[in-house]
């Protein structure tokens, strides 16, 4: 059993209104030091298999087919092992 | 940047019309006003190829405030309100990023509305997409129809009606068109002028960033030969939270009384707003790009010009009164600032602080855009003999449920349960339940109907024809709930312009709407051409889009289509089908893709929809439904599977030519209406003085829709049957 | 008896509940602004539906962290009614003024249509009128309207679930996995109400229906014939 | 100059719609080795300011607050300070 995480982001230049409204929010909150926010997905995979390598290439094939939207999002692909489980 | 000469193919322009611009500058452009010529020269923004066809329309009639040339048509309804509306086109975008594309679109044809001080209060959407079961297609529909859902319901303004058709023909060019109606007070109506010398030039919402930097030159005139990919950089990403905050702040800012003029920021950003406001209005115009808040460091002024960053407004504001302008934006927690000013003269030019980076004849941009006269190859629309019956032994029965399940015809549940037509709570006739929608008009008795038509099928096979039949069909929709047709909006799809028969297309169909418009006095008011929805040479079928809308003067007198009462007697308007040329029984069934299109009988879809509009206003109707895609049967079926309990139909058509034709057959304008027993004779009287052919076919009852003719019996089904057909046709 | 009608930015339901209010009902009702902080001059008060803040993070979390909210807080908690239609039922979850959290719908999708709801509960001012067990027609028009209640146990009152029509409570009349086919529920002590159907879209004959009427008519004769449940 | 990132997830033992179609879909799409998919947030945050520690309790605030419910939400938060900007 492998445990994977998948982080979706926005691609640079492209606009991001919730991060945006997150943002103006935090300020009217007080939390003034808030310069910038970024929103994006973060996705918690278990894959049923212990090949590392193998994981890492069906993740991609994932990101690209389902999980993230190339046109305007790029994706980053963690993997934790979990062994024994 | 602006100074690193791009050479007008960078801009898409041709070198005849560098000349153009040369000789009329007296000099070389430089790189920026070189952009902005050839943002404004594109096809999209200058209707370069469709302006002398679109100039035979008829745009004129008695309740007409506002035909083509402002953001949007403008009719009177009476009481002081006035209706806007217009359709425009997303499909590149949408092509790109469905989502994005589609909700981007909603977004643009909403500020068309609110520019002219008219709150939104309906949205339409009109899609053509490949076949349904290749997994591309699912994915560009499926997109499209979320991404409308978001944009349309976070805004607020319900999306009450649109059609989808599926053919192969848009497997690589979706369409999305989308139409918004608002309202307006009459007095209230505002245009997108720069008047005033010395009056201040606006720029108020979402900041200026680098998206969508030659998306109208680019994108939507252009084929689509190239790797979507390299047109991603064009996509943009609305935010329909800010567009809400938008409406509202425009509205308020315009009932202050400061406000001259107001234009959307659409394709060809500032560039385009500016000088459209300065040639309409006949004044010159300076702006600072430095004084344009932008969401992107290092942007140069050729960006900032040529951004179509979506959710922005111009407003021009009295000089001295622009802080009651800022003010109101800022309440609604948006940016705003002074950019400009109108000044006399002809000339838009732009500044960068003090320096002057381009300086040019407004009409130039605008008026002056070339005006071409592109050789169309007139088309040979097939007409051969009318396919009568198809010599098939067809169980029509199955057919029928054949067509019901057909993508095409199915319940289209699926979609507009996924939008909020309800919100605003003015939809008195939701999606679905009718021909068209009805909204109520608050603060009067009226009613307004609305529906988008279009038959790029049978355009394809008769451009002309077509064209008058989507008009027809729009006309007819609107008298089934009871409403006056008014006017008509148009989106017109079409392949690349440069090619010969695309062109040729082109005319035939303008001049058949033109010809529907005037014969059936509902006038074009504005409208949208979208060229260029071609991919590897391959391009789409014509198709025009109608947005057509309606009044009704007592909105507690309309029509729905589903049966209302047991015992109900079934009339229909019109005459009977005798051919099948054209229809979605040759074509579905039969697997016939040829026409002819039968031609459109102005006098009988006038009085068929007079009888109708007065048999609803006397309250003589319970239900009201047109006979078009699938024939009566067709009709019929929906009729009984929208009433409350599905309640089915016995009918008998008497002595008819070909029984196929008649149940399948598409030709000729045709409604029926079910009345109850008593009022059906007035009905029929009514029918009688407008030489209006009608008769009882029928009754309304039990559970089975049942068809004969005389003495045999065509089609027996159970509405259970009829229903779980249909409406599992589209999952 | 006068309302108040919140708007936050991005409140899209405002004027329709205004409209109900005014026009349908008589009554006098303002418009509170979210940066308000006062609602001394209200008797009732209403959080319409729409996407306050677009709903980007979550529905109804920025709407929950205005200053009109803390308002709000004080008013509840004083024994007025509140009423929160859609996404004002999300910002009054978000604020902590009624137990659980609104997700995402089971399909995903965003619903619009009619559903059928039955009267569980009739002691709070916006269901005295409703007989209980009654079923109403209302309609539904939300992405998140899937209702969780808090892991440490449900302490709040269960008013209207969703139903089919002889009123029996299934998972087929349940229209987005709601916990227990929750459409409304209010705090233990009845004042405030959050529901996910609109009950200002079915106020009127001429858009199909009335149902909806009960709500806003309940609570005015609550308020004007001092009946009190709170 | 602090870039701080916050993950929002659901509670163990809140069911998860989007996380479960999700993973419906990947094995639609063939990808049967996909035993569990689980949805969230992923925020990036710039904040102005120097001071980790402040921060770290700052973002703790902001996550209590705003950026997750905790009816049905939990939070990690990570920080990458970045000297000399
Ligand atoms: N097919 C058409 N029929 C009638 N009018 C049209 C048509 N296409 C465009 N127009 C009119 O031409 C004008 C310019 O259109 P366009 O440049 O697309 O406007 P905008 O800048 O608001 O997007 C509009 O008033 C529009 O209504
Ligand atoms: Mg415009």
């Amino acid at each position: 059993m492998i445990k994977a995480s998948v982080y979706v982001t926005l691609r640079p230049g492209v606009l991001d209104p919730q991060g945006e409204t997150i943002k103006s929010s935090l300020n009217d909150l007080g939390f003034s030091e808030v310069a910038g926010v970024r929103a994006g997905k973060y996705l918690e995979l278990d894959l049923d298999t212990d090949d590392v390598a193998a994981a890492r290439s069906r993740l991609d094939d994932m990101c690209g087919r389902l999980l993230s939207n190339p046109v305007i999002e790029d994706y980053t692909v963690e993997i934790e092992e979990r062994r024994g489980s | 940047m602006y100074d690193d000469h791009p050479v007008w193919e960078d801009v898409g322009l041709t070198r005849e019309e560098y000349e153009v611009i040369r000789s009329d500058l007296g000099r070389a452009p430089n790189g920026l006003e070189l952009g902005m010529y050839g943002l404004m020269w594109s096809e999209h923004c200058s209707y370069k190829s469709s302006r002398r066809h679109l100039a035979t329309l008829p745009t004129e009639g008695p309740r007409v405030l506002q035909g083509p040339g402002e953001n949007a048509g403008v009719v009177d309804i009476g009481e002081d309100v006035a209706v806007a509306f217009r359709i425009e086109s997303h499909n590149h975008p949408s092509a790109v990023e469905p989502f994005q594309g589609a909700a981007t679109g909603i977004g643009g044809i909403l500020r068309d509305i609110f520019a002219m001080g008219a709150r939104p209060v309906a949205l339409l959407d009109s899609l053509r997409f490949g076949d349904p079961k290749d997994p591309r297609v699912r994915y560009l529909f499926g997109g499209v129809v979320s991404g409308i859902s978001w944009y349309g319901n976070c805004v607020g303004v319900p999306t009450v009606g649109g059609e989808v058709v599926f053919d192969e023909a848009y497997a690589d060019n979706p369409l999305v068109n989308v139409m918004c109606i608002g309202l307006v007070e009459k007095d209230r109506l505002t245009r997108g002028l720069a008047a005033g010398e010395g009056n201040a030039v606006i720029l108020a919402g979402a900041s200026t960033g680098r998206d969508g930097i030659h998306g109208a030159s680019l994108l939507a005139s252009r084929e689509f030969d190239e790797d979507p990919g390299d047109m991603r950089p064009a996509v943009q990403v609305g935010d329909p939270f800010r567009e809400k905050l938008l409406i509202e702040a425009c509205l308020e800012a315009l009932e202050g009384g400061a406000v001259v003029g107001v234009n959307d920021l659409g394709a060809a950003g500032l560039t385009s707003a500016c000088s459209e406001t300065a040639s309409r209005a006949g004044s010159g115009m300076w702006i600072d790009v430095d004084l344009v808040f932008r969401r992107e460091e290092g942007m140069t002024p050729y960006e900032v010009m040529l951004s179509e960053s979506q959710e922005r407004m111009l407003i021009v504001a009295e000089a001295g009164r622009e802080e009651e302008v800022l003010e109101v934006f800022g309440r609604w927690n948006l940016d705003a600032a002074v950019i400009g000013r109108v000044e006399d003269g002809e000339l838009l030019r732009v500044f960068c602080g003090e320096e002057e980076l381009a300086s040019i004849p407004v009409m130039g941009l605008t008026e002056g855009a070339p005006d071409y006269d592109r050789p169309g190859l007139a088309p040979r629309p097939s007409r051969p003999e009318p396919p009568v019956g198809l010599g098939m032994d067809v169980d029509a029965g199955r057919a029928l449920l054949e067509l019901l399940a057909h993508p095409d015809m199915a319940s289209r549940a699926p979609i507009f349960g996924q939008y909020d037509h309800m919100v605003g709570t003015n939809t008195v006739v939701p999606p679905g339940a009718a021909d068209a929608a009805v909204l109520r008009v608050k603060g009067t008795d009226k009613g307004i109907a609305c529906v988008t038509d279009g038959n790029g099928y049978a355009c394809s096979l008769d451009p002309r024809r077509g064209a008058e039949l989507s008009v027809a069909e729009a006309y007819r929709n609107i008298c089934s709930v009871g409403a006056l047709p008014l006017a008509v909006t148009n989106c017109l799809n079409f392949g690349n312009p440069e090619v010969e028969e695309v062109m040729g297309e082109f005319v035939e169909v303008v001049a058949g709407m033109g010809e529907a418009c005037r014969r059936l006095d509902t006038p074009v008011t504005g409208g949208n051409v979208s060229f260029y929805n071609e991919t590897r040479g391959k391009h789409i079928h014509p198709t025009p889009v109608i947005g057509m809308v309606g009044l009704l003067e007592d909105v507690s007198r309309h029509a729905t289509a589903g049966f209302k009462e047991e015992g109900d007697e079934v009339i229909l308007l019109g005459g009977d089908a005798t051919h099948l040329g054209a229809s979605a029984f040759s074509r579905v069934v039969a697997g016939v893709d040829n026409g002819p299109v039968p031609p459109v009988d102005y006098g009988a879809e006038r009085v068929v929809g007079s009888v109708c509009r007065r048999g609803i206003a006397a309250g003589l109707v319970s239900s009201a439904h047109d006979v078009s895609g699938g024939g009566l049967a067709v009709s019929l079926a929906e009729s009984a599977m929208l009433s409350p309990v599905g309640m089915g139909a016995t009918v008998d058509l008497g002595s008819i030519h070909d029984p196929i034709s008649a149940l399948f057959g598409e030709e000729g304008a045709r409604i029926l209406v079910t009345c109850s027993p008593g009022v059906s004779e007035s009905l029929l009287e009514m029918a009688g003085e407008e030489e209006c052919p009608a008769r009882i076919i029928g009754r309304v009852g039990g559970s089975r829709l049942e068809i004969g003719a005389g003495d045999s019996l065509h089609l027996s089904v159970p509405v259970d049957s009829l229903s779980s057909a249909w409406e599992r046709g589209l999952e | 008896m006068r309302f108040g009608v919140v708007r936050f930015y991005g409140s899209n339901c405002d004027r329709d509940c205004y409209h109900v209010v005014s026009r349908v009902l008589h009554r006098p009702v303002r418009y509170v602004a979210h940066d308000e902080s006062s609602l001394d001059d209200v008797d009732c008060v209403i959080l319409p539906g729409g996407f306050s803040y677009g709903d980007y993070l979550r529905a109804g979390a920025m709407a929950a962290r205005t200053r009109i909210m803390a308002a709000v807080e004080e008013f509840a908690a004083a024994g007025n009614p509140v009423i929160g239609i859609c996404n004002g039922f999300q910002v009054l979850c978000e604020a902590g003024l009624l137990p659980g959290a609104l997700m995402v719908n089971d399909g995903l999708r965003f619903i619009c249509r009619p559903s059928l709801v039955r009267v569980e509960d009739n002691e709070t001012p916006f269901t005295s009128g409703l007989q209980p067990g009654a079923v109403m027609s209302l309609p539904i028009a939300h992405q998140w309207g899937n209702y969780r209640p808090p892991p440490d146990g449900f302490r709040g009152r269960i008013v209207l679930r969703y139903s089919a029509d002889d009123g029996s409570v299934t998972p087929e009349s349940n229209p987005n996995g709601s916990w227990q086919n929750v459409a409304a529920i209010a705090n233990a002590r009845g004042n405030v109400l959050g529901m996910m159907p609109h009950p200002e879209r079915s106020s009127e004959s001429i858009l199909g229906g009335e149902d909806g009427l009960g709500f806003f008519s309940s609570v005015v004769s609550w308020w004007e014939g001092g009946t009190s449940y709170v």
